[in-house]
């Protein structure tokens, strides 16, 4: 297809919004021909509407077999996406929910029954002011936000309240998601360095536990430095780091 | 009697009877639910929901002098839409920077009294706005030559206030303000005004009185962009609303643009732009003849 | 304004006692509470007094500055009022409703305090170029109901405290003037005070109309009518306020009650402001605390 | 009909630069010959109950001069500035949202309008917000002779006989605002259009870390004499040179980035550069210079 | 005084042409016929025209012109309360907010709102307060906006006409309609509803019963909803004068009936209940 030809084409480079490409027209759906038309998934920064697609935001053409397409771009405010882990800060409690700020526009909601072995008697133990690592299962625009700290079968897996101690902060969404891709060698460097607890929200808060706060500062200090810095540089930074010059 | 329509049902029903037979159909409902729908199914057809084609002003009635306390006043209703301005002259020292220059200081203001949409208290963006532009227009076409309302250079000259306020927001304030302004303006009496050589100060004959020189006559003619395509002409509150770009073209008698003023909203082509300019050129002419009649009327009554 | 919640048993209690001339503090309905005037009591203006009248308390400050005469009126001194609803009389004069009040009272005082009580004449010192400007601050340190009243006694005591410099007014070489204030604290200009009213609020309180009102008794009334009277009991201003309306016939009995308390309440408080004078510095000051 | 040669029609050295403030969501430097604009925009964030619109974000702009307190002009400014960006972001993406955009003007010399919408739309994409469209915004001036001027400089705005200020959109390349000082013929303000060429000239990405990119857009706006009568459709002429980001580009320090602003990109400076030219042409009846 | 970034400014100070005048304004006559032709201590108020509804966007409008004296008056509501903190529950709050156009005085006027208009939409507020059924409109807020286009004496007691007019033309429920009239007093003569001049002027020497008195009558309930005077009269005087007052509101009262009934029967018979 001419559509896909015309994307493959130009992955890797640089669009701006209002940049377009034209989906084939429907009549080319005709119903003797059998071959169903191939499946092609949109992602952020990409909108259909009619037969026409349209960047919307400026970054990076990404592909991934067999027929997704994303903007990669650089952003500091999240939007909070369904299914999405994030950091939030528990900032006031009612009759049933907490109510949560995780960065965007709105608070998000969490229920008290949605951690692991809460039950109508038996609540968890959250204060204001607490960090919870929770998951997103409602957000859309036109809805409240809401959280759960469990996982569809009922299970913490990692999900709840933070322990005491740590360090929270705040870095751009792209850097967080370098720190989850699972192939970062970011990661596995910075484990290598310091080995501890790090919590790597979507929203682009970090919580970070080292064995003690001269190594959580220091930690802190170097993914807040890795922001803006090449792999090459990177490299040496951190052979300076191991060598003990910081 | 229906209380809610189904705004498909209606738009088929619409289709089929055209708009003109929509009035007998419960139209309220529809037109409170689905406005732009509603109005869109007019535009279909190539009219609007008070009945005018889409390059149709609405009625324009002036009246010019009403109010005695001012210098110069008229009232001015483009449909519902009213705006009455009033000028008072007053005596100031020029600026050092233009020893030989009078001083227009318009303001518009739309008080809550004219519009729900208004509170009280300080004037809200939109009559900043509007009043930034009546002050572009004054300075922009020149209507008054800022050299004749000096007395004296450097020590004594005019100040006019011309102060409009809009009494009924239905829409195109900007149109209504310009022929108030207009109107008022011609209709202005200034006194004599004599330097006493002695004290040097200003001696004022309140019995002797002459208008001022109005050496242009710019007319506004405002536009409303309907799904990006559809150019409407004097658009009321509802379609302001509605629509997505807002376009205000000021011409004078001879043809020259004073302003092609449009804030935003969603693109225009040139085409579209042209011919904005030609219907604001006839619209020119039409007010012109206006202005003129009424003040003719006030003359010959007095 | 301060209010205060009153139950409809209250209500009923305080309308009745009123129907038989009793008030729950066992006054009578043109009497007032209990009134206390201190007049010099901010050193540091030119005239000043303290009102308390119940629990409501009063601070008035005068300074006399020099300023531009109105050039509507080249002859003319005049008076700025300024009223400051302290938060520290009730809570609700906080922000916004202090601020309205303030203003409300002020407007009041512009029109009972006007040219007909006061010689403004007098306060001119070059016509057309030079008058004395005297800025009336009012400080309310506490409410207890009948603002008017204990505002308008004290502004009374503190024109009469008022001592205004006198100038010298003499010509320089180039024919231009000078102005030369006296040097002696003595060599001082009063203000005649013989003319200036009293404000008598009226409260309508089920078929009668009481004097000076308790916020209690406020809250049982549907309107009432501040009457401003002078000694010779002419009426100076006039205004109903609260959210009611009234018969004719009973704001004419106001009207002519307000006069009649209102006129009687000038002679003892000229009395007791020229005895409080007369001691001179043997007087002791009492203060805010007193 | 005369065939029109093209004329040597420049815009001042202009620069821009993003993401130099940590503080807001986004922000852009903008600067036009001695012109220049900071901004910043704060949202998606939570919205003023009183302000709140149901179905899309409010977009609030502030604009503030480099003296004093803004005024009227500041006021009409902002309007134009608002209603141009609300018609090309995606607002109806974030409803019960708010959008905050704060220009502050550094320094005014002329072409002020159009440095403020170069600046906001620069500031926009910096956050990542969605949006149709770009924009761009150019000033031109007539002067006594009839001259154009692009791209006027205090002075050159002082002598002028008239001023307009338009923005346009990069995807219909069609007139999104206009604001237009002294009066002009209708001649004139057709020549005006068809000078009207709006050319991203160049935008620069440069990236640097796994997967980080950092995008430079240098949004030029030249003025060509068109050489079209007649012609209704608008031909658009959209030649791109691409090059793909490589994911190891070393990365330029920060420091250096600033004097690229005011220098000619060059092939050595391992900037991808893309060219895009796009000729803006309209209906016009006939004209003369 | 802070400068107004809000408005097209013009110069720091400006003088208005009268200050200057080489001869004197006239003064009005102080015996004899008025300077209009009307008569001296008669209730002869100047005759009004009316029109309720020529506000397209308010729920409820007035216009009254009585001489050279216009004024125009808008209702909104009711509707939700703007202040949460203002809500009462049992209550409609009225809110009554009364603005002089700049070129309405003979001095030109401020656009910003000065203590005197405030103190204007004060005692509009108590006079029209009386008179309608708040408790009908719980926890909602009715919005009354008077701009006065010209001033030429009495505008406080023909605002609350207006208002009282607007505010029935709104369907807002009432008990009754307010109507106001002001008379001036000069010594032993009084005029009522007086002009700008007759009004402002002051006389030369302190003669005692100098004052004006502004009143807010129920004309069918016979209630008095605002009474407002200044200057120095002597209570018999002051007596006097609001009866004159409540004479002159009656003499309105049929032209206001008229307008109301106009303005019903032009909107149309109610729909039938079938």
């Amino acid at each position: 297809m001419a559509l896909i030809e015309d994307l493959k084409q130009r992955v890797g480079s640089v669009l701006l919004p209002g940049d377009e490409f034209f989906l084939p027209t429907e009549d080319n759906l005709t119903l003797t021909e059998l071959r169903r038309p191939e499946r092609l998934v949109f992602g952020p920064g990409l909108r259909r509407s009619g037969g026409r697609l349209t960047a919307v935001k400026g970054g990076v053409l990404r592909h991934k077999e067999p027929n997704v397409f994303w903007i990669q771009s650089q952003q500091k405010r999240y939007v909070p996406a369904k299914g999405e882990c994030v950091v939030g800060v528990v900032t006031a409690k009612s009759a049933d929910v907490f109510k949560v700020d995780v960065g965007g526009s709105e608070q998000a909601s969490l229920s008290y029954l949605a951690f692991e072995g809460a039950t109508k008697r038996n609540r968890p133990n959250v204060q204001v002011g607490d960090l919870v690592y929770a998951q997103f299962v409602v957000a859309n625009k036109d809805m409240e936000p809401e959280l759960v700290c469990v996982d569809s079968s009922g299970r913490a897996n990692g999900m709840g309240v933070f322990g005491g101690g740590g360090l929270m902060f705040t870095v751009c969404l792209g850097l967080v998601r370098r720190l989850l891709s699972p192939s970062s060698t970011l990661r596995v460097q910075l484990e290598a360095l310091f080995p501890g607890e790090l919590v790597v929200g979507m929203n682009g808060r970090v919580w970070a536990r080292c064995a003690d706060v001269t190594r959580t500062l220091l930690l802190f200090n170097l993914i807040q430095s890795c922001e803006s810095m090449a792999p090459t540089q990177r490299d040496e930074l951190f052979r300076r780091v191991q060598q003990g010059a910081l | 009697m229906h209380i809610v329509c189904v705004a498909n049902a209606n738009l088929q029903l619409l289709s089929l009877v055209g708009p003109f037979c929509a009035k007998f159909i419960p139209v309220c409902s529809y037109r409170t639910a689905e406005p732009l729908e509603y109005h869109r199914s007019f535009l279909k057809e190539n009219c609007r929901p008070d009945g005018r084609d889409l390059s149709e002003f609405r009625t324009t009635t002036l009246n010019i002098g009403s109010i005695s306390t001012a210098d110069g006043s008229a009232l001015v209703k483009i449909g519902n839409t009213t705006i009455i301005c009033g000028i008072k002259a007053e005596l100031a020292n020029p600026t050092v920077e233009s020893p030989d220059k009078g001083y227009i200081v318009p303001n518009v203001d739309l008080p809550p009294l004219c519009s729900s949409r208004f509170r009280s208290g300080p004037p809200s963006e939109q009559a900043q706005a509007a009043s930034q532009f009546m002050a572009d227009i004054i300075e922009s076409s020149e209507v008054i030559r800022a050299e004749d309302l000096c007395i004296d250079r450097g020590k004594l000259c005019w100040v006019l206030y011309c102060d409009m306020m809009c009494l009924d927001y239905d829409g195109n304030i900007l149109d209504a303000c310009i022929i108030a302004l207009m109107a008022a303006l011609k209709n202005t009496q200034l006194p004599e005004v004599t330097i006493n050589k002695e004290t040097s100060a200003p001696e004022v004959k309140l019995e002797k009185k002459h208008g001022l020189t109005i050496q242009k006559h710019p007319v506004g003619s405002s536009f409303s962009v309907f799904d990006d395509s559809i150019l409407i002409v004097d658009p009321t509150a509802e379609e302001e609303i509605l629509s997505t770009a807002q376009l205000t073209v000021v011409t004078d008698e001879e043809g020259r643009l004073c302003s092609a003023h449009k804030p935003g909203g969603t693109s225009l082509s040139g085409e579209k732009l042209q011919e904005c300019i030609s219907r604001a050129t006839a619209r020119q002419k039409e007010i012109q003849k206006l202005i003129d009649k009424v003040l003719h009327s006030v003359k010959s009554a007095e | 304004m301060a209010t205060v919640q009153v139950s409809e048993a209250e209500k009923v209690y305080i309308l009745h006692g009123i129907r038989d001339d009793l008030r729950a503090d066992g006054r009578g309905c043109e009497d007032y509470r209990h009134m206390e005037i201190e007049t010099d009591v901010v050193s540091n203006t030119d005239g000043s007094a303290r009102v308390t009248l119940g629990h409501t308390a009063v601070l008035v400050g005068i300074k006399a500055e020099i300023g531009k005469p109105r050039p509507l009126v080249p002859n003319e001194g005049y008076l700025e009022f300024f009223v400051d609803c302290s938060a520290n009389a009730t809570p609700e004069f906080e922000g916004r409703g202090g601020e309205e009040l303030g203003i409300e009272l002020s407007n009041m005082l512009y029109k009972v305090f006007n040219k007909h009580c006061l010689d403004l004449r007098s306060l001119c010192i070059s016509e057309g170029e030079h008058c004395w400007l005297l800025y009336v601050d009012v400080l309310l340190l506490q409410c207890d109901g009948n603002l008017y009243d204990a505002i308008s006694v004290a502004v009374k005591a503190a024109l009469f405290n008022t001592k205004i410099p006198r100038v010298h007014i003499s010509a320089d070489e180039d024919g231009g003037k000078e102005i030369e204030l006296s040097d002696d604290p003595y060599d001082c200009m009063r203000v005649d005070v013989e003319n200036v009213p009293c404000i008598v609020t009226l409260c309508k309180i089920g078929h009668r109309h009481v004097v000076d009102a308790t916020l209690q008794e406020k809250a049982c009334s549907v309107a009432s009518v501040l009457v401003s009277v002078t000694h010779s009991g002419s009426v100076t201003c006039t205004r109903k306020v609260g959210g009611g309306s009234l018969d004719p016939e009973s704001i004419f009995e106001m009207i002519e009650a307000g006069k009649r308390v209102g006129k009687s309440l000038h002679a003892p408080l000229m009395k007791l402001l020229q005895q409080e004078e007369s001691l001179g510095k043997r007087r002791q000051k009492v203060g805010f605390l007193g | 009909m005369e065939e029109c040669e093209s004329i040597n029609v420049c815009l001042r050295e202009f620069g821009c630069e993003q993401s130099l403030l940590s503080r807001p969501d986004g922000s852009a430097s903008f600067v036009q010959g001695d012109t220049s604009v900071m901004a910043g925009v704060y949202g998606p964030a939570e919205v003023k109950v009183s302000k709140e619109i149901y179905d899309r974000a409010t977009l609030e702009v502030l604009i503030q001069p480099k003296v004093g307190l803004p005024g009227v002009r500041e006021r009409s400014q902002e309007q134009c500035v608002r209603e141009t960006c609300e018609a090309s972001l995606l607002l109806s993406l974030h409803p019960r949202s708010s959008l905050t955009l704060v220009l502050q003007v550094l320094h005014d010399d002329g072409s002020l309008l159009s440095c403020l919408l170069n600046a906001a739309c620069m500031t926009l994409l910096d956050a990542g917000l969605a949006m149709n469209c770009l924009f761009c915004g150019v000033t031109c001036a007539i002067d006594a002779d009839g001259q154009i001027v692009t791209d006027p400089t205090a002075a050159q705005e002082k002598e002028s006989r008239a001023l307009m200020t338009f923005a346009m959109d990069s995807t219909d390349r069609k007139v999104l605002m206009t604001s237009t000082k002294g009066s002009f013929s209708v001649q004139e303000v057709c020549v005006f259009f068809c000078f009207l060429l709006v050319e991203v000239l160049s935008m620069c990405g440069s990236a640097g870390g796994v997967g980080h990119h950092k995008i430079k857009y240098f949004i030029t706006v030249r003025v060509y004499r068109l050489y079209v009568f007649h012609s209704s459709t608008a031909a658009a002429v959209y030649s791109s040179e691409s090059e793909s980001i490589r994911e190891d580009l070393p990365v330029l320090q920060r420091l250096s980035e600033t004097p690229i602003l005011q220098k000619p990109l060059t092939e050595s400076q391992n900037f991808p550069f893309f060219a895009i030219l796009v000729f803006y042409q309209i209906h016009t009846k006939s004209y003369r210079l | 005084m802070p400068t107004d970034n809000k408005r097209v400014r013009g110069p720091e100070l400006s003088q208005s042409p009268a200050l200057f005048a080489c001869k004197a304004a006239p003064v009005a006559p102080q015996q004899g016929p008025r300077a209009d032709g009307r008569q001296r201590d008669q209730v002869d108020v100047r005759p009004v025209f009316v029109r309720c509804g020529l506000v397209s966007q308010a729920k409820g409008s007035a216009y009254i012109e009585a001489g050279d004296t216009k004024l125009m008056c808008c209702v909104y509501g009711p509707k939700e309360t703007e202040r949460k903190d203002e809500t009462d529950m049992k209550c409609g709050r009225l809110t009554t907010d009364m603005r002089f156009a700049p070129f309405s005085c003979p001095e030109r006027g401020s656009w910003v709102q000065g203590s005197q208009d405030k103190d204007f939409s004060l005692m509009l507020h108590e006079s029209l307060q009386p008179a309608l059924c708040l408790h009908k409109y719980p926890r909602s807020q009715i919005d009354v906006n008077v701009v006065v286009l010209e001033n030429s004496g009495s505008v406080l007691a023909h605002a609350v006409t207006c208002a009282s007019l607007a505010l029935a033309d709104a369907g807002i429920e009432m008990y009754d309609l307010v109507l106001g009239c002001s008379i001036r007093q000069d010594g032993g003569s009084y005029v009522a509803d007086p002009s700008y001049a007759e009004e402002t002027y002051c006389s030369s020497d302190g003669a005692s019963d100098q004052g004006r008195l502004t009143v807010a009558f129920l004309p069918s309930l016979n209630q008095i909803s605002g009474l407002q005077s200044d200057g120095e009269m002597s209570a018999e005087t002051l007596t006097a004068g609001v009866r004159t007052c409540i004479e002159g509101c009656y003499k309105l009262y049929p032209v206001l009936q008229q307008a109301l009934i106009k303005a019903v029967r032009k909107a149309g018979p109610p729909p039938s209940e079938s």
